[in-house]
């Protein structure tokens, strides 16, 4: 371990810690109407902090903090680098949707940030109670962000529900937690990797299981799934789209650290690998087939993004360098992908307050930027080349089979490309349906560049993937 | 009960308690109808949680003599108890919207949300 | 990496010949949509330079040399061993030129699309350069890459500018593009396998040279199960009985250039793919299934043939008898010898100008005349002589005329074939004669018969609209009256590419005891 | 003597969640709830945690209690007697709850492999020790900590009155 | 000398190369001017037609050297790995022959059609096809391999369907010009199976090479028991004759095919084309011989039976085409079992004889119609011969030839095989073919009474037809008069045109006796019945009422195949239609719409209720771990999903 300055280390989570902070002091301290620039200052800073990551990335030391309880290693920045650069896009993507909001507009950018901290906290965390701080605060301020249009009855259903079940799995990921820390008499997960090991017990097999549901619960892993469609309806689009993109990857930044540490110790036999393997199966078909009836756009991504778990989990199983290189890139490409679709989305809401599948009736005679946007991000999920979702999936599915674990990549190719048909359904009505009496949606600034952005990212990495597959393979490498 | 006094009170005592009472507000979550009393049996598992915390932290050998390791459980279960109060304050806070909004605090009827 | 020399000077052919559309694309993105003729010339253009360029490589191709000429390397995906490796050999360089035909002639023959010009054109051009780049890759990776991007523009083209008859456009366009998904999901399943297989030693690859240089990587297991996913998702593309069913509804739902682009060249890319990857690299898969490929074969020749005699839409009539042709393709690639894939890929090639000139020609009927209902329709040739011309050119073609490129592809086929699987063979020739029945009663019944005067006001096809007719025309005598133009090509493609060593080895190595 | 006092408070604990979730007037289950928290800090006690036992007894049985029954006042309609009641899938939700109850029973009972202490260990505990350490190895999340709650607390408000101020 | 016609005959290639320009030339440029156009491709076949007659002196002053060693062009045409095929052309004297038949008859029917098709609007567009025609029949004729030959027997196939189709207006044309077209080709799949299999077998399709490899490898072949495989190979290659040339069972186009214009008749479906399947054999004749005697056997049997079932039928028609017509597949059976009873000379004999009084009296007959203003049916003609002098003599001419009345040309073929056939041992055909002879001598001697010695009809109003027309029945009209004395010992056909040895046979003036006989008895017949009347032809047809309606129908082979087509192959086509949609189809909408199914029905699991949700996840759990369980003694031993992979 080497010795490190715990400035530089923790820069980007002190810097957001601050912001966050400064951002609900200025809705405490300044009037309503005197407050101005709080997108602004938030898209400025968080570009800064993306920035000093992504140089952290390529230059910066690889150090575990505290003896292992906090790592600094290229895995977690990696995943910081996603994490911001999903913040930003939410960010950008909703600035007319917050202006648009009654009240409390600066602290949605500080809940927004808070839950971004609490990701970094995940992805950086080397012992499972701080894994349980970070996830607890990424959750609780996405409780409140998905409750956040407060007069609206949708979004706070959806925020109670989120919240009694996000707290009973977090009850049982912390049962598991307790567990582990019975088992072995730490919480560092270097130390537990250490001693759990030799033969499976029934306790470290319940605490595995315990710790799979409370984390499968973050990722949507059917059967534990059933809150995400609900939730993502509700939520406002912005927060939808941070939440489907930033805290599903957040949470899969914990469990691959917590399975390669702990759960692939020799004592995670073939049938762990068996059970993991059925359920990103059911995972996958589960979440494909019921995307293809929906009407409402945000449910149909929620349905998909569901679908896109399994295939992550994939790449989680493969327990290979090229798995995790996989699922990082995956993971990467699904946030430009998914927040290419949420900005539409965002945008439809904003200026249709729907976000009905009907609603994108025309969408390509009201604004074409907007509708290539969609079908190309959308596309880009459903993994056709030369997007990136294209490469990503032959990553993935690459890597399983490498393992020898061939029926999963045949139930993964066919799904992804039944998947395409309620894709294609989508894009069909923004070509095909005439939209009468539908308003014009002009696209301007922020928003504009985010669509613009997010889609030449995917078109650019399906074409040319090399520099992310880098990054993914030396993010993956330093965990191994 | 005319032994109770010989029983040692082990590890696997208290583990069974927590169970209990872990499962008493599972059973609340899964089969009361008023928000609230799905919160305070959230508050009843995360009890039972904490109470694993520190009595593996007191039953357990560990390999560290360093007095900061040795607490762990107790550390795990303060961060419980505050993440639990922060819960509660946001559910609250959620439920009285909802009732505002419904005026109801009956989980059965928010399903606006479905399929 | 290949071992062959490469023409260091022209390795820019290619990617210039597949950039000329792609530069004409961006031009109209940024041409307002108003001007519409601008756009088709611009798109013109383009198909033109990609066409004169594909010419120069037919010309300047040394048949001496043979293999893979015109080459260019640039890694890509290093991490995978994917490399930018484009190249044409005897068995590309005649496809990649059918694709520019019939890109070039798909322009004219939407010269009257009125509805959403610019972006019909840029999905058109969007659709021949992913065509075109199929059969230039040389690496495996990029050829999937070509081959699925050309699916999406399809579904949109066809739900925009469609039409819908028997089945709504909609659900025409979307069984063609899952079908064809679907199956493509099995052969990267394949592909996948193959490519871990190949890379057992390290040193991954997708090189198709290079993949069938490993042979001895492959166990005769794996080749068997691999070639099943080949066939599976190939087969859907050349809509192999019983795999045909997107096809009919496909065609009949697409506007006239993809239909033409469809049957011309996109379902070759199965034919094309299944000698590239399934003969080349997997020979003894490939015998493994030979038989029941052939079965399957000459079930769809005699199927489809029977059904296109039932068929009271053009278009379905021309679908079904693409099917029905396409099986001769199939089967000659099961037969697994120099002749017959020369054959195979001639007949690729003589199918397509004819499927398109077919198409082409309906697509002027069904433009002016609103109906491809062969009832409604009749005595055509009364108010469109040229028009007709064409139909009868397309027709003659379609039923293996001699003096059309058609006949001797298929004579080839059949010497090919006849040793192999005769009694498969005989079926199959005898689906020449179903062929003529339907062939020759829709043009009876389009063209000829007395004058309609509700058709009287249908002008004949004029102008642009003519260039189908005279290049496809031009073509298919051209190669029916001098096949060696043709055929020697292919053949050079057959023989310097070792097809002969590789079946030789095939039948010495004997499958250890397997079959 | 302390095994005796276990078992009358652990039964306390067990017996008031019973209440907690078996009572149909909500104001008694919250007066349950609290109960019950008492009772854990009881055991707490007896496994030598007094600074946790004190945090126990004044954020739950004070704070988060008084909280809910607050809640409880501003959102009471009708009967306060039903006000309660299980759901229709009361008996599906105990089965489940009991068969969780058995699987984590069981594993309790089974397991072998609790790395138990010869005697237990008595030290420690305290608010020193317990501050020395959330401020050293435990430094990170209880920043996060601070950081979450002022989040909740931020949030509670937001949500507590943004409709009334909207409408 | 022989090398100064060597070089002649190098040019033969000109002969269908030119009206094949004159194709291009009307087709591309010249199509909008009629004048220009006929022009073009008349000079074209007149020029092939003085060609083909050099070539055909020069192959007589060749003499002996070109009957053993024909002077062969070849030049490779396609050469890929297992197929190679040469273009090229043969000149032997049976070549000359078909030549010098085939561009005399083009130039005279292209000349009469000035006249007949006069302001016909596609007139430009009937030379075009016209010199189509003749360059692929003169293609075909100077094939050196089956492959070329099977090329240009399809084109001119083609030209067939074209012609016959010319008025594409008239559905009945339509129709005729597909039927025709769909039976040749069921004739040509089994001509194409036959080529492919023997070029499987000898790996060569040219003529002089497979002869030479049949000859040579004769005990090879026998030791490994192909012989049989050689006569599968001949009756495969003789299914293309069947159909081109009309035999039994596919001889149901021809009569169709008089929808054509009358000209077209003359010179494709009596002159030429028609005899394209006789050639066939002809060129193929070392195939049947080797594998007889079943394929010969089978020939003249097939042949004999078509000769006397079409002249059957003749009786009984009214339409003057169609009476030809039939006359035409007699005749042309009995070529064919001229060359399977081995009179190989007398049946290319006969083919030359009967394209000059076949296309005479098919162009006679063209006259008649045209003066008629397109009636066809006998019954509405009578009395022409004073109005149309020329047309009647001359149609007469034809009569007689086909008769067998000497000094006729008929006279001499006829004469030739029937001796044959008895000779080489086929009493039973020849007395077929003796009777045949009487039947034909009856039919036209029928046709022409009834057209040209009958009362006349008053609503008709002929008058001779313009000079183009007559000219070239004058031609042909000598032709059929001296065309028979290239068989006289001076002039002697069978010495050029012969298979094998040649044996030299004076004619057997007792067997030609005879069968003048029965051509007069024929004649007399018809003329007692038609002209003086003394036979009731109604009550003779009332008699046998059963068989007039039979022959009136055709023997109602027609009916057979259309019930044949109707109810089996579009039935057939109409059940696997439905089998597609509903069975093929169904299964993909069926597993699209289990696909969308199971979606809606798992929505279902979304109740919206958080408790549920709550249960489902803690369910799970216990199932996830109980199976974990479970699987830790017993699953891991099964491991599915393992077994399932099948590539590692």
């Amino acid at each position: 371990m080497v010795e490190f300055n715990f400035a530089t280390v923790l820069t980007p989570e002190i810097a957001i810690a601050v912001l966050s902070l400064i951002l609900l002091a200025i809705g405490l301290l300044i009037p309503a109407g005197a407050r101005k620039g709080m997108m602004p200052l938030t898209v400025f800073s968080l570009l800064g902090v993306l920035g000093y990551t992504l140089y952290d990335f390529f230059y910066g030391q690889e150090a575990a903090f505290l003896g292992g309880m906090y790592m600094h290693d290229q895995f977690a920045v990696y995943f910081k680098v996603l994490f911001l650069a999903a913040a930003l896009l939410v960010v950008l993507s909703s600035g007319g949707y917050v202006q648009k909001l009654p009240k409390h507009r600066g602290e949605f950018y500080a809940l927004l940030l808070a839950a971004t901290l609490g990701m970094m906290l995940m992805a950086g965390a080397g012992e499972l109670i701080t894994i349980y701080v970070g996830l607890e605060l990424m959750t609780i301020s996405f409780y409140i962000l998905v409750a956040y249009l407060a007069d609206d009855a949708r979004s706070s259903e959806a925020g109670i529900k989120y919240l009694v079940l996000g707290a009973t799995s977090s009850a049982i990921l912390l049962y598991g937690i307790s567990l582990i820390y019975g088992l072995t008499g730490s919480t560092q997960l270097v130390e537990v990797a250490g001693r759990l090991g030799g033969e499976l017990t029934p306790a470290s097999l319940l605490a595995t299981v315990f710790l799979l549901a409370g984390l499968g619960f973050k990722i949507s892993l059917v059967p534990f799934h059933l809150w995400g469609p609900d939730i993502y309806e509700g939520a406002p689009t912005p927060v939808t789209a941070f939440l489907a993109i930033a805290s599903k990857a957040a949470a899969f930044a914990v469990l691959i650290r917590v399975y390669l540490l702990t759960m692939n110790s020799q004592a995670f036999s073939a049938t762990g690998q068996t059970l993991l393997l059925v359920l990103a199966a059911i995972t996958m078909i589960v979440g494909n087939l019921i995307a293809i009836p929906q009407t409402n756009l945000k449910r149909l991504l929620a349905y998909s993004s569901i679908a896109q778990a399994g295939y992550l989990m994939v790449g989680i199983i493969a327990e290979s360098t090229a798995g995790i290189k996989g699922v990082l890139f995956y993971a990467m490409i699904y946030v430009f992908a998914n927040m290419g679709a949420f900005a539409v989305a965002t945008l439809i809401d904003e200026k249709q307050g729907s976000s009905e599948i009907k609603d994108l009736a025309g969408l390509w005679r009201r604004s074409p930027l907007a509708t290539v946007v969609m079908t190309a991000s959308l596309l880009s999920l459903a993994g056709i080349p030369p997007l990136a979702g294209f490469v990503g999936k032959f990553y993935l599915f690459s890597a399983a089979m490498d393992q020898g674990y061939v029926a999963i990549a045949y139930i993964g190719f066919v799904m992804s490309m039944i998947s395409v048909y309620y894709y294609l359904s989508v894009v069909k009505v923004m070509f095909l349906a005439e939209g009468e009496g539908l308003p014009d949606v002009p696209v301007h600034g922020a928003i504009k560049f985010t669509m613009v952005f997010t889609m030449l990212i995917t078109i650019a990495i399906g074409l040319y993937p090399t520099p992310l597959a880098q990054m993914a393979i030396a993010a993956a490498q330093s965990l191994f | 009960m005319m032994n109770l006094s010989n029983l040692s009170v082990g590890l696997s005592t208290y583990l069974l308690v927590g169970a209990m009472l872990f499962c008493l507000g599972l059973y609340g979550v899964l089969a009361k109808r008023n928000i609230i009393a799905l919160l305070m049996s959230i508050e009843l598992m995360l009890n039972a949680v904490n109470i694993n915390f520190v009595a593996f932290n007191r039953f357990l050998w560990n390999q560290k003599i360093d007095v900061h390791y040795l607490l762990t459980g107790h550390v795990a279960a303060i961060f419980v108890i505050v993440v639990a109060a922060a819960e509660v304050a946001v559910g609250l806070a959620l439920i009285i919207t909802i009732y505002r909004n419904r005026r109801s605090t009956n989980v059965d009827e928010l399903n606006w949300l479905k399929w | 990496m290949s071992a062959l020399p490469t023409v260091e000077s022209m390795s820019m052919l290619l990617p210039f010949t597949i950039l000329a559309p792609l530069v004409a694309m961006l031009l109209i993105v940024f041409l307002p949509k108003e001007e519409t003729k601008t756009i088709k010339i611009v798109s013109a253009m383009g198909m033109l330079v990609s066409l004169v360029l594909s010419l120069y490589a037919f010309l300047t191709y040394q048949w001496a040399e043979g293999g893979m000429q015109f080459t260019l390397t640039i890694p890509w995906v290093p991490d995978l061993g994917v490399n930018l490796a484009l190249g044409v050999d005897g068995l590309s360089l005649p496809m990649l030129l059918l694709t520019n035909l019939i890109g070039f002639a798909s322009i004219y023959a939407s010269w009257n699309i009125d509805k959403r010009v610019k972006e019909f054109f840029i999905l058109l051009l969007i659709l021949i350069a992913g065509v075109m780049g199929t059969f230039i890759a040389r690496d495996l990776f990029i050829f999937f890459l070509f081959y699925e991007i050309v699916v999406i523009p399809i579904y949109i083209m066809v739900v925009i500018w469609g039409s819908t008859k028997r089945v709504t456009k909609e659900y025409a366009a979307m069984k063609l593009t899952i079908y064809l998904l679907i199956g493509s999901a099995f052969l990267l399943v394949g592909m996948v396998a193959l490519y871990l297989a190949a890379g057992a030693n390290g040193n991954p690859t997708f090189m198709f040279d290079q993949l069938a240089a490993r042979q001895d990587l492959y166990s005769p297991a794996f080749q068997k199960v691999a070639f099943a996913l080949m066939i599976i998702g190939f087969g859907s593309l050349i809509s192999m009985f019983p795999f045909h069913s997107w096809s009919p509804d496909g065609y009949a739902g697409a506007p006239t250039a993809v239909s033409m682009i469809h049957a011309g060249v996109l379902k070759k890319i199965g034919g094309y793919g299944l000698i590239r990857l399934g003969i080349f690299v997997l020979p003894v898969g490939a015998k493994f299934w030979a038989p029941y490929i052939a079965t399957l074969a000459v079930v769809s020749v005699l199927y489809a043939a029977f059904i296109a005699l039932a068929q009271k839409d053009l278009k379905y009539v021309v679908g079904y008898s693409s099917v029905s042709h396409m099986g001769y393709v199939i089967i000659a690639i099961a037969a697994l010898n120099p002749t017959a894939v020369t054959g195979a890929v001639g007949m690729m090639f003589a199918h397509g100008v004819m499927a398109a000139l077919f198409f082409s020609m309906i697509g002027f009927i069904y433009e002016k005349s609103h109906t491809r209902n062969i009832a409604d329709l009749g005595g055509l040739a009364h108010q469109m002589p040229r028009l007709a011309i064409g139909f009868v050119i397309a027709g003659m073609a379609s039923l293996g005329l001699p003096g059309t490129v058609n006949f001797i592809t298929e004579f080839t086929i059949f010497m090919g074939v006849i040793n192999v699987f005769p009694v498969h063979a005989v079926l199959g020739i005898a689906g020449i004669i179903f062929t003529a029945v339907y062939i020759l009663r829709t043009i009876a019944n389009v063209l000829f018969g007395p004058r309609r005067s509700e058709w009287d006001h249908l002008t004949d096809i004029r102008g642009p609209e003519l260039v189908p007719l005279v290049l496809f025309g031009f073509v298919i005598f051209f190669a029916g009256i001098f096949p060696n133009v043709l055929l020697g090509m292919i053949d050079t493609g057959v023989t310097s590419s070792g097809l002969a060593k590789v079946l030789e080895t095939v039948s010495q190595a004997k499958m250890g005891g397997l079959f | 003597m302390s095994t005796i006092v276990f078992f009358i408070f652990a039964i306390l604990a067990i017996a008031a969640a019973w209440g907690v979730v078996t009572s149909k007037n909500i104001v008694h289950s919250a007066f349950y709830l609290a109960l019950s928290f008492a009772g854990v800090a009881v055991l707490y006690i007896l496994m030598n945690a007094d600074f946790l036992a004190a945090v126990q007894l004044l954020i739950y049985t004070g704070a988060v209690a008084v909280m809910v029954v607050f809640a409880v006042m501003l959102t009471l309609r009708g009967d306060v007697r039903e006000s309660n009641p299980e759901n229709r899938s009361w008996f599906v939700g105990a089965l489940v709850a009991v068969s969780v109850f058995a699987m984590i029973a069981l594993v309790v009972l089974t397991n072998a492999d609790w790395r138990v202490l010869a005697t237990p260990w008595t030290g420690g505990g305290s608010a020193e020790d317990m501050s020395l350490l959330l401020l050293s190895q435990f430094m990170i999340p209880f920043e996060a900590a601070a950081v979450l709650l002022t989040v909740a607390l931020i949030g509670a408000v937001i949500l507590a009155k943004g409709v009334k101020e909207s409408k | 000398m022989f090398k100064e016609m060597h070089d002649l005959f190098q040019w033969a290639w000109l002969i269908p190369a030119l009206p094949f320009l004159s194709f291009l030339i009307i087709a591309f440029i010249t199509k909008r001017s009629k004048r220009l156009s006929s022009t073009v491709s008349i000079l074209a076949i007149l020029t092939s037609l003085s060609l083909a007659i050099a070539i055909g002196l020069g192959v007589i002053q060749a003499g002996k050297e070109i009957v053993e060693h024909p002077a062969i062009v070849n030049v490779n045409w396609l050469n890929i790995v297992g197929l190679q095929i040469d273009f090229g052309t043969i000149v032997d004297p049976l070549s000359a022959m078909m030549l010098f038949v085939v561009t005399l008859v083009a130039s005279m029917v292209q000349i009469y059609s000035l006249g007949y098709m006069h302001g016909d609007e596609g007139f430009s567009r009937y030379y075009a096809y016209q010199s189509l025609f003749a360059s692929s029949m003169l293609g075909m004729v100077l094939a050196t391999n089956l492959l070329q030959l099977f090329i240009f027997w399809e084109l001119v196939g083609l030209c067939s369907y074209l012609l016959i189709g010319f008025w594409f207006f008239k559905v009945s044309a339509r129709e005729a010009a597909k039927k025709a077209f769909m039976t040749t080709r069921v004739g040509d799949f089994g001509l194409l199976l036959g080529m492919l299999f023997l070029y499987t077998k000898f790996g060569t399709l040219d003529f002089a090479a497979l002869s030479a490899a049949l000859n040579t490898n004769f005990q090879d072949v026998l030791v490994i028991g192909t012989a049989g495989y050689v006569t599968v190979m001949a009756f495969l290659v003789f299914l293309g004759p069947i159909g081109k040339s009309g035999q039994f069972p596919l001889h149901v186009w021809l009569p169709d095919a008089m929808e054509g214009p009358t000209p077209v008749s003359a010179l494709i479906h009596a002159a030429t084309m028609v005899v394209a399947g006789v050639y066939l054999v002809a060129r193929m004749y070392f195939l049947f011989d080797f594998a007889s005697p079943a394929a010969l056997q089978f020939i003249a049997g097939l042949g004999a039976f078509t000769a006397i079932f079409a002249a059957s039928i003749a009786i009984a028609q009214d339409d003057i085409k169609r009476i030809l017509a039939y006359s035409t597949l007699s005749q042309l059976g009995y070529m064919m079992f001229a060359l399977g009873v081995g009179s190989y000379s007398g049946s290319m004999f006969h083919l030359m004889t009967h394209a000059f009084f076949k296309a005479l009296m098919f162009l006679g007959a063209g006259s008649v119609i045209y003066a008629l203003h397109h009636k066809q049916d006998i019954w509405d003609m009578g009395g022409l011969w004073k109005k149309m002098p020329i047309t009647g003599t001359t149609f007469f001419i034809g009569v007689l030839a086909i008769s067998g009345m000497p000094p006729f040309a008929g006279f001499w073929s006829k004469d030739e095989i029937l001796a044959n056939a008895l000779h080489n041992g086929h009493p039973i055909i020849y007395g077929v073919g003796l009777f045949t002879a009487f039947l034909t001598a009856f039919y036209m001697s029928r046709l022409f009474f009834v057209v040209f010695m009958g009362p006349e009809k008053p609503e008709n109003h002929p008058h001779e037809s313009p000079w183009s027309m007559t000219i070239p029945l004058m031609i042909l009209a000598f032709f059929s008069v001296f065309g028979g004395f290239v068989a006289l010992p001076e002039h002697n056909f069978a010495w050029y045109i012969h298979y094998g040895e040649f044996h030299h046979e004076a004619i057997a003036w007792g067997l030609a006796g005879i069968s003048v006989l029965a051509g007069l008895l024929g004649i007399g017949l018809a003329y007692i019945t038609y002209v003086k009347k003394l036979i009731s032809a109604e009550s003779v047809a009332g008699q046998f009422s059963g068989v007039y309606k039979l022959l009136k129908n055709k023997y109602y082979v027609d009916e057979l195949y259309l019930w044949i087509i109707k109810n089996i192959m579009d039935g057939m086509a109409k059940v696997l239609y439905w089998f597609d949609i509903y069975i093929v189809d169904g299964i993909v909408n069926g597993l699209a719409l289990v696909t969308r199914g199971s979606g809606k029905v798992l929505r279902r699991t979304n109740t919206g209720q958080l408790q549920t949700y709550a249960m489902v996840f803690f369910f799970a759990v216990v199932v996830i771990f109980m199976a974990f369980a479970i699987g830790e003694s017993q699953l891991a031993a099964i491991n599915p999903l393992a077994t399932l992979g099948g590539a590692k």
